[in-house]
Formats: C-alpha cells, structure tokens, sequence
C-alpha cells in the first residue's frame, strides 16, 4: 500500500467481492495479453518522505540560485521580491487543489480571482480585455498570431521585430508551421525595431506586426510609431510587454496596440528555472470573442446573487472542438492568482514606485559599467529595467570568472545574436542595491583585464594595447 | 463520513447561509486611496527625474488603478475568497479524465527549494546541474513508464503536448516529402484534440466508435488512406474502457503510413500495466498535473512532456537535454543542445514547467515502479467498486452505465433513463450532489453518451468514501422520485446558487469597472 | 463589509447548515486496522532482535493504538477541522486584552529558514551566532521600548514571565535579607497575576480601583508595608485607561522597599509614547504573541521576555547572551553566559521560544521606531472611534462604556442595562455576534465590572471593519429589543449551538475511547 | 501608515472627528507629561518586505543548521524528519491565528485537536488524563511537583535523579524556591537511577520522586522498580519520557507511574534552537482536576450534537485566580497540532518500526565508536535512542575538529555533569544513516588521535602511550 492509497488487503477483498472479481488481474482481462506489461517497471523503489526529500534536496544543492548569488540574470524572468502572501495564500488547498471551475457554484472564489486578474491586467495594459491567462510569454505570441491570422480573414504574414524575444521568435516559427504562415524579421536599429524596414516588409497580406516593450535588448520601443505602420496596412499590432514597467511606460491601449500579452513572472512568480509561470493577453473589445484561453464573466445566480463563471465557453475546444479559437484548456490559473495577489500588494503607488526605482537604478548600473574598462554600451536608446553591453573579452569566460566572485552578471546574447557576438544582456530589479551594482562592475572589471592580458601572453598585439 | 453529510441537506434556499448573505465584492471595491501594503525600497542611487530617462512620449501619464488596500485586507480577502471553493481537501472529486488524485505536500516543500524555486533560467547549465540531472531523470522513468526511448518535457499542458505531437507529425511526413492533411480523431475525444487538429493545421476526420466502446474498425479502415496523417487515441478511452483492437489499430495505422498518437490524459488507469509504446504508439503525452499528482491549481498550471519513438526523436523540440558521461568516474555533466537541424523548434520560452517537473519527479520516486503500478491497479479498483456500488442502488435504473463491462479507472453513466423517467437531468443531479458535499463527475462529455456522467474516483480515495458517494446518488434519485424539483432547483447551500451562464456570455462582462 | 454579511443572519435553527449536518468525527474514529501515512526507513544496519536490545521487562507489549489512517485522509480531515475555526483571517476580532493584530506572513517564512528552524539548540553557540546575535539584537530592542536596561527572553509566555518576575522579586529581596509576604494586585488585574503570585509562594492581596478606573491610592497606601514584596499593574489597566497617578503609585511602593511588575500585556496602547520603565517600574514582561505579532496559535506558542532595572538584573534567569565586542573590526562574539551566582537560575530548557524571536524581531525591524509607534497610536485611534460608534446607537443605553472616559487601545462595557431593561445578557449578545461574522470581546472580565465586554480592535482593524462591527451590535440589541429570545438562543449558524460547558466538567470526557 | 494599518491621514481625520478630538495626541492626554516619552524610539528605521527578508536571511546564514550538518545532537530535542503535512496544516490560518478557543461554538476546530492530541498523549503514555499541553518538556516537570505538593497534601520534599535532564532540575530547583520546597538528588549507577540512593532518600515527607526514561544519559530505567519505592512512601513517581521510544519501551502507565510527561518537540516539530516546542502532561484519574492547563472535554450542543470544549476551566487562572493549579494561559496549542497530525502519519505500525529502527542503528552506533580508538562507553545500561562516551582527548577540540567534517558528533557533558568531564552524548534519528554513523566513527577516531599526537608534542609521556 502506498502512502497516498488507503486500501488494505481487506478493504481489497471486500471491493472485489462486492465487484464480483476474483482479483484485481482480473479487472485487467481487458488489456490485450500482447500489450501487457509482464515485468515490474524499470524504476527505483518507492522512498519514504524523509528519503525522497534528501534526494530532492541534494539535487538542488548543485544549483546555484538567486539567493546563492547576486542575479543580473533577465531575459525575459526576473528576480522580483516574491511576498510572502503569495506564497501563504496560494498554497491553501482550496486554491492549490481543485480543477478549472466546471461547477461554477463551487469555484466563485477561482472564478473572481480571474475576474480580478482581468481586471489588474486590463489596468496595467489599458485595454479593455484581458483572459484568465495563457502558459507563459513566448506561447502567447503565437496564439496572438493565430487570432490575428482569423482575424484578418487568412492573411497569412507575421512581421517580427527582432527585438522580440527570442524564444517568442522561435515559438511563432514553430507555431506558423501549422498555421501555414510566414514569418518575416525586421531587423533593429539603434537598439530599437527599424521603422523604415518595418514599413517595407509590412504589406496587405500582413495579418500581424510583432514588437516588445522594453525590446529584448532592454530598450524602450515606440508602440505607436510601429503601430501606426501596422494600422496603414490593416494589420494587428500585438505587442509584448514587460507589466513592471507599466506603471511608468506608456501602456499598448494608449499607444494604438490591439493586442497586448506578456510574461507573468515578474508579478510575485518563482524564478523556478523558467516555469511554471503565465502569459496574459489583453486586447480591444472587438476581439474578445476570439481570444484564447479562459475568461471569466460576472453574471447572477437564480436568487439574483453576484457570481462569477467561465463565459464565451463556446470559443473553447470543449464545446467548439475543431472549431475552437484555441486548443488549450489546463492554462496555469495558480500562478495567475499570484499575479493579482502581488498586484493589489504593490497597489497603484507601489507600481510606479517600483518603475521609477528600476529606471533609475538601470541608469545608474549603464554609465557604471560603461565606465569600466574593456565595456561599451551596445546601444543608448532609453532603458528602463535592463540593458545590453559589448565586452571586450570572451564572453562565457568572463562570466565563469565572475560567477567565482559570487556574481551572475547576465545573459550572453551570441548564441541567438551572432551579430552580437559579445554582447551581455545586464537585468536590474528592487533586489539589485547600488552596492550590488558597484561589485558587479569591479568584478567585470576584474575579470576582463584578467582575460586581455592573459590574451596577449597568448598572441602578439600593437604595443598601445598591450601597455 | 468523509463526505461529512450525516443528514441530507436541505432541500429549499428559504434560508440563506452566511456566505450566501455576504455580496461578492473584488479586490479593486476594497480599493481605498492612498492604503498600500508593499513597499518598494528607497533609491540609492542618484535622484534622476524620470524625464531625463524616459521621452515623454513614451511615458505614463495616468497610473494603472491597481487596489489600494493594507496587507491585512488581501490576507483576509483572498482567504475568505479561498474558502468559496470546493477542493480536493475538502471532499471526493470524482471529475471524470481529470485524475483528482491526492497531492503530496512533500512535492510542494521539494519544488521550494531555493535551490529550484529561485534558481533562474537564463542561469548557465554548468551551474544547473542539479536541475538538468533532475530533468534528465524525469524524462528516463516517463520513457520507461510510457514505453518509447525519447522524451521532451518542454509542453506546458496536455493541449500543448497534443500540438507538439501533431507538429512533429508534420515534421516527420514533411521530411519524408509526404503532403498528408487530414487526422483522424473517435467521435469520443477530448475536446483539445480536434482543436489542437486545426491549430497544426489538419483537417479533423471522426472515426465512430463501436458497441463495446472502442474504434469502429470498418469506420477507420474506410477513412484511411496517404491523406491521413496521423491518428489521435485515447486508451482507455474517454468512456473509461480499453481497446481491445488496439495491435490492429496500430496496424492499420502503420500501415497507411500516419503516426499514432497517444493522449496520455487516461495513463492513470495502466501504469505498470501497460505503455503505450507496446501498443503501438509513436508519440505520446503525459499530464504530469493527472497522473503524476501536481496540484491543478484552479486551472493549471501542469505540464505535458511528450515520448516519442526513434523515428520521431529528431524533430523533438529545442532544447534537449544532453548528458555526457564523466570519464573516469568523475559525475556525468549535463547541457542543453540546440543544434537539431530538424527540429520542430520551440514551443514556448525556457526549458518547461521546472517547478512541476520536481513535483513529479518527487512523486515517481516517492512510489517507485510498484507505487505506480500499486496506485493504476486501486485507481481500477476504486472506479469498478463504486460502479458496484451504484448498480446497486437507483442508479442501476435511473443511471445505468453506458458501456456495460468491466471498467478502468473510470467509466460513463448515461443520465438518459433519469431524464426521461424522473424529469431530472444529468445537470441537475450533479448541482444536487453538490448539496451533499461532493464535486460531481465530469458531465456532458464524452459527447457520444446522452446526458453523461463521467466519474473518476482515483486511487486515493478511501473505501468509505467511495460508499458515501454512491449513497449520495441513491439519495439523490431518490428524492427525485418523490419531487423532481428538489434537483432540479439545486444546489441551494453552496456560496452562490444556480448561475446564468448563458447572459454572461449574451452581455459579458469580464472586469470590474472603476 | 469586511464582515461580511450584507444581509442579517438566521435567527432560527429551522435549517442546519452543512457543518452542523456533520456529526464531529476524531481522527481515531476514522482508523482502519492496516492504513498508513507515514514509513520509517529501513534498517541499514545489522538487523537484531529487540529482545537482545533491551530486557522484556523494559519492553512495551500492546503498541499504543494512535490511528491508522493514509496520508490523504489526514489532509482531509484536518483541513475540513480547520474551517470549523474563526480565525483572523476571516474577519474582526475584537478580543480584549489579547491583542489579535494582523500576523505578517513574512514572520513566517523568515522563521522557517532551515538557519533558524533547523537550528539545533544544542548546537555550540559558536557555530550559532546569527542565532545568538537575533536575540541580542532583540533583547536590545525590548530595553528600548520598555525603557529598562536588561533583558531575559526565557520565559515562555506572559504568566511565565510573571512568575519569573515574581521569583525574582523574592530574590532580590532575600538577597537583601528580607523576608516579605505578600503581593498586592488591584482588583482588575488578569487571573494570571494572583495565580503567579501563589506559585511564587506569595499571598495575594487586593487593591481597589478608584472611580477614575485607576489605583486607589489610599486603599494601597493602607495596605502597603514591609510585608509587601511587590505590586503587579497592568498600565493601561483591563479596563482600558491609563493610570494617572503611576507616578506616585512608584513613590509609594518604592518608599515600601518593595518591586513594582508591570504586566505588559497592553504594551501595544504605549509603544513610542511612554515606558515602563519610565513610569518606575522594575520589572517588565512584554508579551511577543500581542504586541509584537507572533500568531496566537489557538492556545500558543507565544513568548514572555523580561526586561528589568539594574538592581534586579543580578538575579536574572541563566543563561543570559553576552557580546563580547571584537577586537579590530572583527564582527562581536555572542556565547551564554551560565556563571550567575545570584540567578535564579533556569525557568525552562534552553534559551526560550527562538522561533517566536524571530517572528517577533522581524516584526520590530518591518516597522521601526515609528512603526511601532504608530501601530499604538493606531490601535488607540482605531478603539476610541469604535467606543464612539457604539455610543451613537443602542449601545450607547445598553451596553455603556464602564469608566467614561477616553479609552487607550481597548475599552470596556457594561451589559448590565441590556441585561436589565432587555433580559439579554452579555453572554447572548457574545453568542450573536457570531452569527454576525464577528468574533466577539473577551467577556466577563475584569470582574470588576458587571456583565463586561472588554473590546480590542487593534491598529490592523480597517475603519470599514469597525463600522460593520458597531452596526452588528446596533441591530443585535434592536433584534433584542422587540425579541431578546433570538440572542438568548444564538448562535444559529456556527458549526455547533450554543455548547453544555457544565456537564462538560461535571461528567468530563477527555479522550476518545477506543 | 505602516503596511500592516489602513489608516489613511483622511480616515484619520474623519474618525479623529467622529471621537470628537482635534488630534491623536490629545488622545494620550490622559498619559502623565512626566512619562510621556518625548522622543522617538531609538530603533533603526522600518524595513520593506524585501529588506527585512534578506537581513534575517543573512543572521540565519550564520549558523550551522541540521541540513548544514550531519547532526548528532540530542540532550532533549532531536531531529526526526517533519513531514511536509504537518507544516502544510499548521500554516492554515484557521490554525495559526486564533485565540484559545474561548468561544467554543467557532473554535471546535482547536477543540476537537486538543481532545485528539490527550487521546494520543493517553495512549503513548498509557495514562488515562492527559491535557493540551504546556510550555516545554523541563517546565512541566516544574509543574508536576506543583500538583504532587498540593496532592500530597503539603509534603514538601522533592526527589529527583541525577538521570532526569539538568534543565529540568535546574527548572525544579528555580521553581521549587517558589513553592518553598527542597529538592533532594539521587545518583546514578552504571547509568542508572541508584535505587539504594534512592530508597533512602525518600520519606514521608517526599511529595515526589522524579525520573527520566531513556535518562539523559541514554539510559533504559527500571520505572516500575523506582516507581514501586516511591509509593512505598506514599509519594507520587513524576516519569519524564522521550515520547517516540513509547513504541517500544513499557509505558509509565504501565509501570506504576503517576505522572508522565516530557518534550513534545520530537513529535513533528522544528528544532527552533530550542522552543517552541510543547510539553505533554498525563496523569492517572486522580489527578485530573488539579491538572495543569488546558484540558478539552466532549459535550453536545442546545440541539444535542456533539462538541468540544475547554473543560474543568475552575482549576485555572481565569476562574480560580490565586487557587488555580497553575498560572498558565497561553500555552503552544499549534505546536501540539503539529505533535498530533505527526502522530496520526506516523501512526500505530510506524510508532514501533520508528522505535526498533532507533535501537538497532544506536546499537550500531555504540558499538562502532566504542571500537574507535580513544573512546569508551560511560555506562552499559540499555538504550534505544541515545549513549554516552567518554573522549580521551579534549572534547570541546574534538567537536571543533569534527565539525570541520560537517559533522555536529554530539552534546558534551562536562558543564552538566563535572563528574563526566569527558563526556559526549550521542543522538540517533531516522536520518541518521549507517554511512553518517561510519562517518561520525572515522571522523572522531581521526580527530582524538590528531589531539593525543599533539598532546605528546607538547608534554613528555610514558612510551607505551606514544607508540
Ligand atoms: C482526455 C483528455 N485529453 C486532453 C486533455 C487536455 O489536457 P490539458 O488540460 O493538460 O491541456 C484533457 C484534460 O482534461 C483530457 O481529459
Ligand atoms: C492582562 C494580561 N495579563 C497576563 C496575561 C497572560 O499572558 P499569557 O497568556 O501569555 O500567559 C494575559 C493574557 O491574556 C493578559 O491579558
């Protein structure tokens, strides 16, 4: 008997008496002989608590962590303070526990949590409408393109900037695949998605143009110039979005974006080497009956009593089935109540608070690290949370070099930027004091020098670099 | 007893209970100006005016009106919110395909870990080492349970899993030159197949299904030929039996050249027992948030790794996870490949749902290989005693079983001789059972079954409970024999009664206004 | 609002709710002979038999029979208990004298940290100088709040810390060659005081209150001589209001040679604005689990430090932390210090309640010096507003303020009137209270007063809450009004009635048979 | 407004108007100008969630935790496994922050775990009353001779063995001046209670004779035997036992024991550096209305359903005042939640497999370092969970040595018992291993023979001995 099942050898009997089976083999008569497993699986035996927790527990030893280290790491997660709140509230069972609120008379309290999501999420990007929440960021890109490709009766062509995301890149490709679309790149300059290529490449047959805010290279986009070239053409713009620079960005609804999602991490979510966290997805009204995922609505019960219920189920697989606007069903509700729980802890002045501390600490961080020898600035356009250097020696070598002083100094951008070949990706967030700051630039400054001149014992260069 | 329901509950709203007299009010109507809870900390760093920072025109001019409350009220908000929803904790969820099994609390205090839940993603794989061994582990035993050589734990849900596999089934004829645009799917799949269908961009083709509840021979036989390209199955089956045809299923499958898909949503009821992989499957996906007990959160989050035969393992997405042996008995080191020319690509940004990887790793090996086994044989058991248990009762006549033999872990009551004899619908009998402290079964699914009940007890229910709920239904049918309308007006103690759905979705309205 | 009932509650029992449908089930009753939750790991060393192990005479033959009962049936069960609870959570909870201020999650997670949970207390104090260096650091805070120069955190909880001061009352005066006998306590103190006293092996002797709520100074001076050991006060008192006259009340007793114990027990009326040791008092004891935001616990844990002056630090309680400062910028050591000749030695194991420390020292760091005055200036605020709501409606008549007066942090009724004029007693406005969603005040003390509601708010109460609780007591009395039967049969709606106390204690069953 | 509080400046005013003061000050005018504290706090300024964590984070970075190490440590509290269960359920809320259960109609969720915790106290002890428990296991033992003097009717002598832990005669001792008693010791012999000793110092004026089982020493005593002397006198036996060796050791109740209590920590709780914990007290029928605490007695409500409540409440402070038996109020009601739910997972197999477990790896254990060169047992008396040894090298060097293993080998004696200078207590759990218990073995052999080595260094010494 495991520790999870309650049935005794007696209760078994019993059962099977009452079942009317001579054993439990027998309840599997209908398993084919040829398909039946006649082994016992090839699996470690069972652990007790107190050893499997051992086990799990050596495992994460060999992580280094954000606690661990200091965290320059971003690229799309960050290491936000978490509450405790979240934590103490999100693990009650009655959160924890139950299924997507098919029995609405029993999960008002899921139903509103989404109801408040939509809410917090409509506020934040101020579009009118917002779902329950999809799986992560990058997925949600593409499902924008699926609604964007319906919405425009089958055009067919999806405009990236270069400055989305990689892995929301990469997603959409896999994605367009079955959508039977294209995907096409405009490239950046100065830091930022280049408005002329961006006019060329977008044409009638454009269902969708692709941008973030703050680019994946930190840098602050102007939504409404691009928009306005999507708008020309008849094409959505669907922007992603970082929700912890909403309080100080201007917000897509106000920048002439139709869709807008992002990465929810950032809102009281894990680090959790890269999931489980949410995609939000907020858009004007007239798509509202296309989005994925699900959406709760207000409505009232029988004695005329507020309530709250999964609405618009007819876009959904379960009902539309083939004809649905979406395949997905389990999205990631639990880490959505996390969202809005941080969100009403934060509160309307703890958001631009919380902006404005980022910006300026971002600023502080660029001319620091612009100042250390053997680092330049890969591009100035404004920053608000992150920003991206050249490094005048190996990359991976100088961050293995840091990472002995206690430091994970960001995120290298060679492999998805070749262009970029030396180039480091540096994220800053409340956590990260001046102090931090300041070692990390010592310390790349350390680690730099330390490589060049160990380069020149290497090969021999021009006297005013080796002096 | 553990449904807690001595007497059966009242059968008119005439008094409303506490949570019934309190008017549902949001976070943002506790909003008061100027409270807050978080604090952000002092700048200590040069005061920069924003506008030195930012243009103006790409600036905030109105903040977001996010809530405006102390820490004391969202601590009592959200706990009085939790306590309006029914969970797992509470009573029997019997939600037919949903797996509502017990979720371990261990597998939550492992996945807190500083060492997994603060560990970032961007973080070097040299420095990740504990996680990818994890990861690495985890896909070794779903390759074993599963019965297929590769793994790809990237999915972030069944659905998504479903899309994977159907991409890679692209992929894969792509690769061989084949145009192939149809799938075959049975009448009594899940929603998310034929969505996930459309969504790789296949045309959907039902497949019927026979008396004993499984594919329609002839039916598939007649609908394949090179068009098909794949066929999406569910064993057991949605209607909660094994297909007995299955080897020639397969071969019928294999033999037209299509892929055959696994929709793992139902491997609760065969593992240890059974893999897909023997029967003849090439991909397949695993619900970690059903089988292998991750808590469903409301909604998710889960996870939906899929396993894969040899020929479809190049097109898996990107990144694998490599491992190399250390030479001289130095520890294997892990990585992250990138480099599959064929590849699919990504399907979403990282490496997948870490966080539900640990919790299921931590039940696999809390188990081990008989655990598993252990818990698939008394999921089976549980389902066939509380069929048992309800033929004995009303439900015998008023509910009687859609395909009468013996079950898996679950099986389908059709509501039809209820509704015709009793007035009483499938609806109304699951609103009533809530009255009686249980969630009700999955309903009106699968579709095939007029007016289903789909009950899924799973293994971790005890004896008695399985007794008070078969009770509850002879209860239930009972009162309705004497007055249809007590079900048909229910529930009446839940925190809201019946719900309009249909004007909510006629006029939605879908956030607060401020 | 926050109370949550928009509509007024049942004033009949005609419909059980759900939770009272339950027959109250114990974790014995759900026992099956051959069910588990936990496993014991195996033995890794050379299996023996017991009897070589230890003689069977010393051995136990019939294990003891706790339950038997599986991992998901534990959960269940005491999840299901827990909401038969009102916790804090879920709504006001105005009870006097015990301070149910917010309990900050962060308290919790931080005390959880393996460094301070899994921190064994035997472990040697130098491989445990965060742990040491905590309750320095709080120890120093506590001084600075009561104003008295030394500081034990032993004691246990705040009678702990009475009997403490008491013993070291006895002490320092023996130290001095003194033989006194008796303790004085005013007539209002808390039952703790005169029970501590009788431990410490002194008899009790009551002062009187004066019409102002305050000692009454010629009732003490009367009674004061030098038999008098010490005088134990509460200031602000139990009935809510600061004693003016504390400055010579300190002169006289001093002038007796006698100490003079402060209970602090109402220290969240004061924090920031006055001290103790100030007002002259030797000894201090704070209570963590009020003032400083350790959670009650249903009945504990808490903690009771002590601070007092220098003439009684000699007889502290070991072991005492010492810092020893470093040498040249090296950080302070901290050890035990166990060489006290005059101590009074040890009053428990180890060094006290550490987890109630760290909850209530990163309390103290969260809010600072002007947090935490003006949590008191809060809690002050936020009591006088509820007094003058009450007094605006029925209240006002029925149940007036004892001593009328501006109150400090709580204050106290009397239900004498209602009890006269309505026949409804203070016990049945308590009982109806529930029903409102409230938990009701502490009642019936201080004795002093008849039929007292003693009513705390505290500072983490909204204005909204305080608004809900005055409109319940306003409609209750005019429930009451035109029929006193609904409050005297009340609660309607918890998950028992009205309980049998007396028969409880006449014929007492105090453990499940089996 | 401190983020606990509400109070806006504008809530302020209106409820300042409502009371009809000007300002909060005058609310304190009712405090005396001369004790008015006319400056602020001198405390650091408040921290925000994210600071406060990483501050306290940083204090418990400096200690050497039992994950840290392989822990040996017992002397009273020992380190068994938590199971995730119990710090699931007494995290709830509706656990956590209430009150004792004065209002029994909302709290029979507390009630009813109290009434389960005496049930399983009754049935490890075997003792038929048991109550919800009180501070610790060494106050308790205090308390017991507070009930046994009044039981007794004022006998005033209290007998206790040098094998009950020294911080429970330290507390008897403090308490005891109180009750205005003496405390009278009796030695040990080859490990236990001297019954000779023992048979002498008890008289009729003895109140109670109080020992320890497993004594401190790890010893197994003959309860029945000392208890049997006692009555002889007409004095009470007071048994304080290690609760998770009753799956295998003679219950007191058994044995002739009157009361038996202890240090609930084992069951289910944290090591906390020593509290809170809960002590655990039963007693026979007797004994019962002048028990110490909280006691839950079962009754029915006005329509006859059964409830719980706070039973025989005239024997506390509350009721009784300066004649209750005792001074508690607040007690550690969570911690004895903790204490059930632990023994409801461990249950009635797991209770004896844990114990049997215990005793085989201590005998193991015992042996193995007995066969390390330089140690030797203290005593050969039985054991199940503990031993003790004696070093031939300083023990405090050999701990510091060992602990650069990661290993904390045990809790030296010499402060406690001088008469042991060169002592060490032992601990065995569930956690620990035979491979930790081989590396405990290596580890002190390895640190005694580098200490002797470099005590010959340094004075001149008999060959034999250096060789
Ligand atoms: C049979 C079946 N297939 C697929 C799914 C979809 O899985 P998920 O919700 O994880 O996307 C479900 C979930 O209910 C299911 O029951
Ligand atoms: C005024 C007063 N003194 C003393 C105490 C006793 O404190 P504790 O319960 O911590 O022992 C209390 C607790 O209610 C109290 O209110």
């Amino acid at each position: 008997m495991t520790r999870y099942t309650s049935a005794t050898d007696s209760d078994r009997q019993a059962m099977l008496d009452a079942i009317g089976a001579g054993s439990i083999e027998e309840l599997f008569d209908q398993v084919p002989a040829e398909v039946r497993l006649d082994r016992a699986l090839d699996l470690p035996d069972g652990l007790t608590e107190t050893e499997c927790f051992d086990h799990l527990a050596g495992l994460a030893a060999r992580n280094a962590h954000a606690d661990a280290e200091v965290c320059f790491l971003g690229a799309g997660m960050y290491d936000h303070y978490v509450p405790a709140i979240v934590d103490a509230i999100t693990q009650r069972s009655e959160f924890l526990t139950p299924y997507t609120p098919y029995q609405p008379e029993v999960s008002q309290g899921g139903l509103q949590v989404m109801f408040e999501f939509q809410t917090a999420i409509s506020e934040l990007t101020a579009l009118p409408v917002s779902n329950a929440s999809l799986y992560e960021g990058p997925s949600s890109v593409a499902s924008a393109a699926y609604l964007a490709i319906g919405a425009t009766k089958g055009r067919r062509k999806l405009v990236v900037s270069r400055g989305v995301h990689p892995h929301s890149c990469e997603t959409l490709r896999t994605y367009a695949k079955g959508f039977g679309a294209d995907v096409v790149e405009v490239g950046l300059d100065g830091g930022v998605t280049d408005a002329a290529e961006l006019a060329e490449a977008v044409d009638t047959d454009t269902a969708a143009v692709f941008v973030q805010n703050p680019n994946f290279l930190g840098a602050v986009e102007d939504l409404e110039a691009l928009a306005a070239v999507a708008k020309e053409a008849g094409a959505l713009t669907v922007a992603a979005v970082d929700p912890l620079t909403l309080g100080v960005l201007r917000p897509p609804g106000e920048s002439g974006v139709d869709i807008a999602l992002g990465e929810g991490q950032s809102m009281g979510g894990r680090l959790d080497f890269g999931g489980p966290s949410f995609g939000f997805f907020a858009a004007t009204e007239e798509h509202l009956r296309r989005m994925p995922g699900r959406i709760a609505g207000e409505t009232t019960d029988a004695d005329g009593r507020r309530g709250f219920v999964l609405a618009l189920q007819t876009r959904e697989q379960h009902i539309r089935r083939e004809k649905a606007t979406h395949n997905i069903c389990t999205s990631q509700a639990l880490n959505a109540l996390g969202g809005v729980i941080y969100l009403a802890w934060l509160g309307r002045q703890g958001i631009v608070e919380l902006g404005e501390l980022m910006a300026r600490r971002t600023a502080y961080a660029r001319e620091r690290l612009a100042g250390v020898e053997g680092v330049e600035l890969l591009h100035e356009a404004p920053v608000v949370r992150e920003f991206a250097v050249r490094l005048d020696a190996p990359v991976d070598e100088v961050l293995d070099r840091v990472a002995e002083d206690g430091i994970a100094a960001g995120y290298p951008l060679a492999r998805e930027y070749p262009e970029y070949e030396d180039g480091l990706l540096v994220a800053i967030t409340e956590r990260r004091s001046k102090e931090d700051i300041d070692r990390l630039a010592d310390s790349l400054g350390a680690a730099i020098g330390a490589l060049r001149t160990h380069t020149v014992q290497k090969a021999p260069i021009p006297e005013e670099v080796a002096s | 007893m553990t449904s807690g329901t001595a007497l059966s509950p009242p059968s008119n709203a005439d008094t409303p209970t506490a949570q019934q007299r309190e008017r549902a009010t949001t976070i943002f109507e506790r909003s008061v100006a100027g409270r807050r809870a978080g604090s952000v900390p002092k700048t200590d760093v040069p005061e920069r005016s924003l506008a030195d920072l930012i243009p103006a025109n790409l600036r905030r001019e109105r903040p977001p009106q996010l809530p405006e409350v102390s820490e004391p009220e969202i601590v009592r908000h959200y706990n009085r919110l939790s306590r309006r929803n029914f969970d797992l904790d509470t009573g029997p969820y019997p939600l037919g395909s949903c797996t509502m099994k017990h979720n371990p609390r261990l597998n939550e205090r492992v996945a807190a870990l500083p060492g997994h839940a603060r560990l970032h993603p961007a973080q070097s794989p040299k420095r990740a080492q504990g996680a990818l061994d994890l990861m690495w582990r985890l896909e070794r035993s779903l390759s074993e349970i599963c019965g297929l050589p590769h793994v790809s734990l990237q999915p972030s849900a069944g659905s998504h899993g479903e899309l994977a596999g159907l991409l890679l089934t692209r992929a894969y004829h792509e690769d061989r030159g084949e145009e192939r645009t149809r799938v075959l799917t049975p009448d009594t799949s899940h929603g998310t197949n034929p969505a996930s269908v459309t969504m790789a961009g296949y045309e959907v083709v039902k497949v019927a299904t026979d008396e004993r509840g499984g594919v329609d021979l002839d039916d598939l036989r007649s609908k394949i030929d090179e068009s098909v390209a794949c066929l999406m199955l569910t064993n057991p089956n949605t209607l909660g039996v094994f297909d007995e045809n299955i080897t020639e299923i397969a071969r019928v499958v294999h033999a037209s050249g299509a892929t055959l898909y696994y929709d793992g949503a139902n491997l609760n009821a065969i593992m240890g027992r059974s893999r897909p992989g023997d029967m003849g499957f090439d991909i397949v996906h695993v619900n970690l948030h059903k089988s292998f007990s991750q808590p469903h959160g409301g909604g998710g989050p889960g996870a939906g790794p899929i396993a894969v035969s040899d020929r479809i393992e190049p097109y898996l997405p990107v990144p694998r996870i490599v491992r190399s042996e250390g030479g001289n008995g130095a520890s294997p080191a892990y990585d992250f490949d990138y480099a599959q020319p064929k590849s699919i690509g990504r399907l979403r940004g990282f490496a997948g749902n870490f966080g539900v990887f640990v919790r299921s790793y931590a039940y696999i090996r809390s188990l081990g290989g008989d655990g598993l086994t252990e818990a698939s044989e008394t999921a089976v058991l549980n389902a066939n005693y509380l069929l048992a248990k309800l033929r004995e009762g009303r439900a015998g006549r008023y509910l009687p079983v859609a395909f009468d033999r013996t079950c898996m872990h679950e099986f389908v009551l059709s509501g039809a001789p209820a509704k015709r004899e009793l007035g009483v619908k499938t609806l109304d009998v699951a609103k009533r059972l809530l009255d009686f402290g249980f969630h009700p079964p999955t309903i009106y699914f699968p579709l095939l079954v007029d007016e289903a009940l789909m009950v899924e007890p799973t293994e971790t229910e005890t004896r008695e409970a399985l007794d008070a709920l078969a009770e509850a239904f002879d209860e239930i049918l009972a009162e309705a024999e004497s007055d249809p309308e007590i079900a048909r007006k229910a529930p009446y103690t839940t925190p809201v009664r019946r719900l309009d759905e249909a004007s909510a979705s006629r006029h939605p309205v879908v956030r607060q206004a401020l």
